[in-house]
């Protein structure tokens, strides 16, 4: 399998050099018109084919196994495992690929980005693949946050509007941020158990402590809930249809938003055992499924109804998981494949009469079946299927689906009658969608430029059409298949035939009803817009997405502008506020004694110098004049300097000397030329500045008083003492440290001398030398 | 700055405070001063020629730009630094002249060191306020 | 004596923070140069005082004799004091630039690189 | 031979800078130079990691000196590692330095600066003593204002202004730490403190330093609540320099932190662990929100720093191997991402004379090239596999689950979300939006800008495929962080 992911990727970055060269051939050398897409699909078609051989052995049981190494050692390999629902999600998106590489061949023949857009979709699909496929939870992980890009990168795939782009924004915040819950829920699980891989969680008989099941299973159902764009996710689907058709069918409908319902799959044969995981998936599914298609009725735009349908079944599949039982599961499968042929045909017509006619509107659309009568034919098979006549797909599925309900143990008429709306709404779509656009009484359009479309437009969902009556008839045939599939599913394994006819059973009848419901509901809504409904469950959750971005940016606004606020003081008074709480509780006062004494054995030297000192402290702060100021700092750094010479540093007072008369000096020529301004701070300035300056003050003075507790000779000292003159010939042993023990230091210390300089001179001369 | 009396007692005073920042650099390794201390005390005979004469006539007396000799500086104290390197020791390991030199003492690679740091204190001094002098006129 | 210079490093450090925190540049940069004063004598005083016996070896002996000064924090200081003294050399000069160019002296009014009109 | 691959980290940026210095006015040989010694600074460096993980730390006694009494330079696996992605980062600097530095700012030094400023931070990695890394500290930060200032413009300035003074409060509380230091253990040598501290782990001066250390180390790592300096100055200079910044400064706060806690006062990492924790995911939080808000991409990118340190302070306050082990990591990644982004900003800059993104657009059809470039990086940034950032998340959070640490964890995860946002918000408002009029890509652009790009993007897909031996190598490092005897006994010898 890693063969097909690395060919996948390859075709992927090679696609925008093969669209550009067959379009440049196509006009100089040879006069041949081979469209890229046809090329490109027979890359899709040979996965299908290979993903189709597979198919008796995954039905005999066999699930083969590969792995690579890629981080052994937190046992992140990318470990492939082909069961039964990844066969049928790797066959799904192959197969259906195959004809959307070739279908988006003619209708983006001319886009200037069909080099990209090929780019995208291949990637799109090996991620895809690669989804159905892992076993390994981070080559998921890996494979999941692909489709993420690549569906970002498709829907803005017209980025220059602004709608497009918002769309992939939201697109990629939800999935994205559904993304990183699902991450969070692979760690837990992984930190907490050790276990790494879906296979191993699947057969798991160790406890886990009620949080972390929890815990697991919220982040779980969130990455579920955003990618399969469940309640209250669901705004960012009908939103996504901003991409281009083929994008639509293939992404937003048959393929990526059913990774959400395939992790669900995946997780289920463990987490079914997990209490609230079923209720949890019921609850949110049925809603999904009911709101989402009372929503899809009514819309008038053939791509937000085929939208609204994919939301509905979505929630159907996340609810049949949900049940966990036998026949759910089978149903499961069925309802897949079958929503996958038809829904995909679907769109595909619908961008086939868009192309042509160029509009999507319902109500403007009809009596097209003789304009392109192919693209009819596709339309009406899949609107049967979806309808669930026999001998299609879709009545197969909707039978399963029936019976699963009334098997079901408890609430089985709410179940029965949820289901019984949803399919009856949805097959008003149908019959909106694949059968009033072309047979139903000619609107206001004008037909005139209207044809049938390019046969790379048609042939795809012709042949899916046809699939969908194929597998319906040959349902006994597939009957292994579709086990192995159900039985991927959960940690039971049980067989069960598959048959198209049942009988004539409750179930039939169910069935026939739904029909006409079906057609009475499309009859009923003629033309309808955006309903109150929709106000309330699309555009809320798309407002409240909006006003989420909004208040961000204003949080951010307003905290960046609190903090960032430009006022240096401000910077400056926070720093030391954060040095006063940091510092100041780290002070020792309970542990530690002050060694505070009385100064008795003062010198009166030293006593001058302190008044020097205080006094010229006092002159820095209160002194008006510059010059008055400097001086006294001045005085400061040779009082400094003094007491150096009293406590036994003569190298100390003499540096500190010279560097003070050179620093005074270089204030004299840097500072005096500069005007005078004067400016008295408020009484409340100066008390809180003061207050902050003597804590800080307090802070030094306590730390030294704590530090000098334990004075004893350090045996660097000793070591110095001793070895200055015998092994360093040097009798000053300050300068003998400076210059050999710790020459290193000195080494650093002349370097940043001489980088000062060179900066000193090129803040002075560099605009000079410009203006010359 | 065109005092006569200031030029003269310069002209006077400099070879004696060149004299001393020489003497200080020497005798650093055993009593209080040392090369820094003695490059400041040089770099003030070239920073009272300026005052006397001028920044322009100051570099002339230097005959050397301040440049040239932080980098004379910085080459010297690295450069005293990598001879150990070479024999195979730790970076910045002393070595040392057997004989005995008059006035210094024991000479060795360190002593070479605050020489650089003699030369660059000189540099980075004359540099700055050379320049400081410069932007200002 | 230490606790008299434990108290004057804690009111030059107290100047230093209140002169940082007033307007005009050139307090500001008064205060960094006390701040640097501050550090050096908390360095200075925290590793103990001892009176009239630098760390030098008097001739005819081997070591230093007697209770002498710890040669360490002094070297240590020396290389601070130069090392500040570079950085505010720096700064005295990047500052009284500033003020040419901006031609303010408030640090009030230094508020461009902040100003999210970008 | 080990003894000169042990001080070639700062013997070469020492000698290259004096070298680039004296001829600075040379500008076609000061660049060969340049350009030669850095190459060189990554492949010693390189050797450097590959010969240290056999023999576990080279220690070298400056002077000869035998610790605790001379200077001790020791590296360890993390210190090698970030020496290599640390000469990386300048190499790929210098590439697009010689591309994009006018001449006038290379007159005054600019190549010899850079030099200055890698010694001091290589120095940071490499010291073992506490006083040396205040010094080495000191080179990367005068280094780092000259720089900062080069060229004297007005908001230069202005944002160096800010810069100085905020660092230099720092460093004199480092030097104030470092004297209750050697008061409390009477020694400045790393692992002879360690040795005094893991005897005597209740004295309550080393807590007192530690917070001294925290406050200055944290003011270079730009964290919650003292980043302002990181802001307010670095969208002011050539954007070459803001990538270098962006890719080495803060970083070297990060290290020393994870020195502190690691080789120099190990007790102590228990007594801040809460406190970081805080800090950790105010940072994340407050940087992250301050990204959002901007409209500059160089503002924007400046914020993102502030965020992507929260997380590593995040991983030193979790404290355990497997967290030093993922913070090292992330270290290397941010250093990459971060470095790189910038490098696309600058590109952006000179296609579109503009960093403003509410003036940008139309990137992706004029420069496809770049647009992939900066996609790259953004999603590694934000944590997409297979790239650098998705094992640096996924170690550093899964290690924050391991220990029990959920609630950082999830603000951590909360933070990449919007991390993400903020990365497409650059996307859509300078890739994808069109821009009128359209301008084309190559007007004013060099195609050797486009190499250090390149060579960052394939490092960044590089240690997120190849992560496994990479992996294994921070495993050893964090073995040696997480055990201080180690380092211990291969500076002091074994006693």
């Amino acid at each position: 399998m890693l063969i097909i992911l690395s060919i996948g990727i390859v075709v992927a970055i090679l696609a925008p050099f093969l669209v550009g060269s067959l379009r440049y051939s196509k006009n100089e050398i040879i006069n041949f018109n081979l469209n890229p897409g046809i090329v490109l699909s027979l890359i899709p078609v040979g996965m299908f084919i290979f993903f189709f051989s597979q198919i008796p052995l995954i039905s005999s049981g066999t699930i083969p196994f590969e792995s690579y190494p890629w981080i052994e050692s937190l046992s992140i390999n990318l470990s492939f495992r082909l069961d039964g629902i990844g066969l049928l999600f790797s066959l799904m998106i192959t197969g259906i690929g195959a004809g959307i590489v070739l279908y988006a061949g003619n209708y983006l023949n001319t886009h200037e980005d069909l080099g990209k857009f090929y780019c995208y979709l291949f990637l799109f699909m090996t991620a895809m693949i690669g989804v159905s496929v892992s076993d390994n939870f981070f080559a998921f992980f890996l494979f999941w946050e692909l489709t993420s890009i690549s569906s970002y990168l498709l829907i803005g795939f017209n980025h220059k509007e602004d709608k497009s782009r918002y769309s992939a924004l939201q697109a990629l915040l939800v999935t994205g941020g559904g993304g990183l819950a699902l991450f969070a829920g692979f760690l837990l699980l992984y930190t907490t158990t050790g276990i790494s891989s879906f296979s191993e969680l699947s057969i798991y008989n160790g406890t886990l402590s009620n949080a972390v099941e929890l815990s697991a299973m919220i982040l779980f159902i969130i990455g579920i809930s955003t990618k399969s764009a469940q309640m209250p996710f669901h705004f960012w689907l009908p939103a996504a249809m901003a991409a281009p058709t083929p994008v639509s069918a293939y992404l937003h409908s048959a393929t990526m938003v059913k990774a959400g319902v395939f992790l669900a799959a995946r997780l289920n044969p463990y987490f079914a055992s997990v209490e609230y995981w079923s209720e949890t998936l019921m609850i949110i599914g049925g809603t999904t499924m009911l709101i989402a298609a009372l929503m899809g009725v009514t819309q008038t735009d053939l791509k937000r109804l085929l939208a609204y349908s994919t939301l509905s079944v979505l929630g159907m599949l996340i609810t049949l998981i949900g049940m966990n039982s036998y026949e759910s599961l089978t149903a499961f499968g069925i309802v897949v494949a079958a929503h996958t042929l038809y829904k995909a045909t679907l769109f595909l017509v619908a961008g086939s009469v868009d192309h042509s006619v160029h509009t999507r509107d319902v109500t403007q659309l009809g009596a097209l079946s003789r304009i392109m009568p192919f693209t009819t034919t596709a339309g009406a098979l899949a609107a049967l299927s979806m309808l669930g006549v026999i001998p299609f797909a879709g009545f197969l599925a909707k039978e399963f689906v029936y019976e699963s309900a009334t098997q079901f143990g408890y609430n089985t008429v709410l179940l029965v009658f949820l289901f019984f709306v949803t399919n009856s709404l949805l097959g008003a779509i149908a019959l909106r969608t694949g059968i009033g656009v072309f047979w139903g009484k000619k609107n206001n359009i004008s037909t005139e430029h209207a044809h049938e479309s390019h046969w790379q437009i048609v042939v795809p969902p012709l042949v899916f059409g046809f699939l969908g009556i194929v597998l319906g008839i040959f349902t006994s045939g597939t009957t292994a298949f579709f086990n192995s599939v159900s039985n991927s599913l959960s940690r039971s394994t049980l067989l069960r035939e598959l048959h198209l006819w049942h009988g004539f059973t409750l179930i039939l009848l169910l069935s026939i009803i739904t029909i006409v419901a079906s057609y009475f509901i499309y009859t009923t809504i003629s033309k309808k817009g955006t309903t109150p409904l929709e106000l309330k469950f699309r555009l809320l959750p798309t407002a409240l997405f909006g006003s989420f971005i909004e208040i961000l940016f204003k949080v951010a606004g307003a905290v960046t502008k609190f903090f960032q606020n430009g006022k240096l003081r401000w910077y400056i008074s926070i720093t030391f506020l954060f040095a006063i709480i940091l510092i100041g509780s780290s002070l020792p006062f309970s542990t530690n004694a002050l060694t505070f004494t009385f100064p008795i054995h003062v010198t009166i030297y030293e006593w001058m110098l302190t008044a020097a000192i205080i006094v010229a402290l006092v002159i820095v702060i209160q002194s008006n004049s510059r010059l008055t100021a400097i001086a006294a700092m001045g005085i400061v750094g040779y009082a400094i300097a003094l007491f150096f010479v009293l406590y036994s540093a003569p190298d100390l007072a003499l540096t500190q000397f010279t560097i003070e008369t050179l620093t005074v000096v270089l204030f004299m020529f840097a500072i005096y030329k500069l005007p005078k301004n004067v400016t008295v701070p408020d009484r409340n300035t100066k008390l809180r500045d003061a207050s902050i300056a003597l804590s800080i003050g307090s802070i030094v003075t306590l730390s030294i008083l704590f530090a000098t507790g334990s004075p004893s000779v350090s045996e660097l000292e000793v070591f110095y003492n001793t070895r200055s003159l015998v092994e360093a010939y040097g009798r000053n042993v300050v300068n003998v440290i400076i210059v050999d023990f710790r020459a290193l230091d000195t080494l650093g210390e002349i370097i940043v001398l001489a980088v000062a300089a060179l900066g000193i001179v090129a803040l002075l001369q560099f605009s000079k030398g410009e203006q010359k | 700055m065109n005092s006569l009396i200031l030029k003269t007692t310069v002209r006077f005073i400099n070879k004696l405070l060149l004299l001393f920042s020489v003497f200080l650099l020497l005798r650093g390794h055993n009593e209080p001063g040392g090369g820094f201390v003695g490059g400041l005390v040089a770099s003030t005979v070239f920073i009272l020629y300026t005052l006397s004469e001028g920044y322009k006539e100051a570099l002339a007396y230097l005959k050397v730009s301040p440049f040239s000799l932080i980098i004379v500086g910085l080459t010297t104290a690295i450069l005293s630094a990598l001879p150990s390197l070479f024999l195979g020791d730790a970076f910045m390991k002393a070595i040392w002249l057997e004989t005995r030199i008059p006035i210094i003492g024991k000479f060795g690679t360190p002593f070479v060191f605050d020489l650089g740091v003699y030369f660059l204190v000189l540099g980075i001094t004359l540099s700055i306020v050379l320049s400081l002098r410069k932007d200002s006129e | 004596m230490i606790s008299i210079l434990a108290i004057l490093a804690g009111l030059i450090t107290a100047t230093a923070v209140y002169l940082l925190l007033r307007k005009s540049l050139v307090r500001v940069i008064i205060g960094i140069v006390l701040l640097g004063h501050a550090a050096n004598l908390f360095l200075f005083v925290i590793s103990g005082l001892v009176k009239a016996n630098p760390p030098l070896i008097n001739a005819g002996n081997d070591t230093v004799t007697g209770v002498s000064a710890d040669p360490v924090p002094q070297a240590l200081i020396l290389t601070a004091i130069v090392i500040g003294f570079g950085v505010q050399a720096f700064a005295i000069v990047l500052f009284k630039k500033a003020h040419e160019k901006l031609n303010t002296d408030s640090m009030d009014s230094l508020t461009a690189t902040d100003s999210s009109r970008g | 031979m080990n003894n000169v691959l042990t001080i070639a980290p700062l013997l070469l940026p020492m000698l290259s800078g004096v070298l680039l210095l004296s001829i600075k006015q040379n500008i076609k040989l000061s660049t060969a130079v340049y350009l030669v010694s850095s190459i060189l600074q990554f492949i010693v460096s390189s050797i450097l990691l590959f010969t240290i993980s056999e023999s576990k730390f080279f220690v070298m006694h400056i002077g000869g000196w035998e610790a605790p009494f001379g200077i001790t330079i020791a590296i360890d696996i993390a210190g090698s590692i970030m020496l290599v992605a640390g000469s990386f980062v300048s190499l790929a600097v210098a590439l697009f330095a010689v591309n994009t530095v006018e001449p006038r700012r290379l007159q005054f030094g600019f190549y010899g600066l850079t030099q200055f400023l890698i010694l001091g931070v290589n120095g940071a990695f490499i010291t073992g003593d506490i006083f040396n890394l205040f010094v080495w500290f000191e080179v990367m930060l005068i280094s780092s204002f000259v720089l900062l200032s080069l060229g004297a413009g007005k908001e230069q300035l202005e944002g160096t202004i800010k810069y100085v003074l905020l660092n230099l409060v720092s460093s004199a509380f480092f030097l104030m730490g470092v004297g209750i230091l050697y008061s409390a253990t009477g020694s400045l040598n790393f692992a002879k403190i360690a040795s005094v501290a893991i005897l005597n782990p209740d004295n309550s001066l080393l807590t007192l330093s530690t917070a001294f250390f925290i406050f200055s180390f944290g003011m270079k790592a730009a964290i919650f609540p003292v980043f302002f300096w990181l802001p307010s100055s670095y969208h002011t200079p050539p954007i070459v320099v803001t990538a270098l910044f962006s890719g080495l400064l803060t970083k070297v706060g990060v290290f020393s932190l994870i020195r502190l806690f690691t080789y120099v006062l190990p007790t102590q990492q228990q007594e801040f662990s809460f406190l970081l924790k805080v800090l950790a995911g105010f940072t994340m939080v407050i940087g992250v929100l301050g990204a959002i808000a901007q409209n500059d991409v160089r503002r924007l990118l400046s914020f993102h720093i502030i965020s992507q340190i929260g997380y590593m302070i995040m991983g030193i306050a979790i404290g355990t191997a497997a967290s030093f082990a993922a913070t090292i990591f992330y270290i290397v990644h941010n250093m990459l991402a971060k470095t790189n982004l910038f490098f696309a900003a600058g590109i952006q800059n000179q296609i579109l004379g503009t960093y403003n993104l509410k003036k940008s657009g139309g990137l992706y059809k004029t420069a496809p090239y770049l647009s992939l470039l900066f996609i790259i990086s953004a999603f590694a940034l934000a944590g997409f596999p297979p790239l650098s950032g998705f094992p640096a998340k996924l170690t550093l959070i899964s290690s924050g689950f391991s220990a029990g640490e959920y609630l950082i964890s999830g603000v951590a995860i909360m933070v990449s979300f919007f991390t993400l946002f903020s990365m497409v918000k650059i996307w859509n408002e300078a890739y994808w939006k069109e821009l009128i009029p359209e301008r084309s890509a190559g007007s004013n652009t060099n195609k050797m800008m486009y190499l250090p790009v390149i060579l960052m993007a394939l490092a960044i897909i590089g240690t997120g495929v190849f992560f496994q031996p990479i992996y294994h190598l921070l495993m050893m490092a964090a073995h040696q962080l997480s055990t201080p005897e180690l380092y211990i006994n291969a500076v002091l010898g074994e006693v």
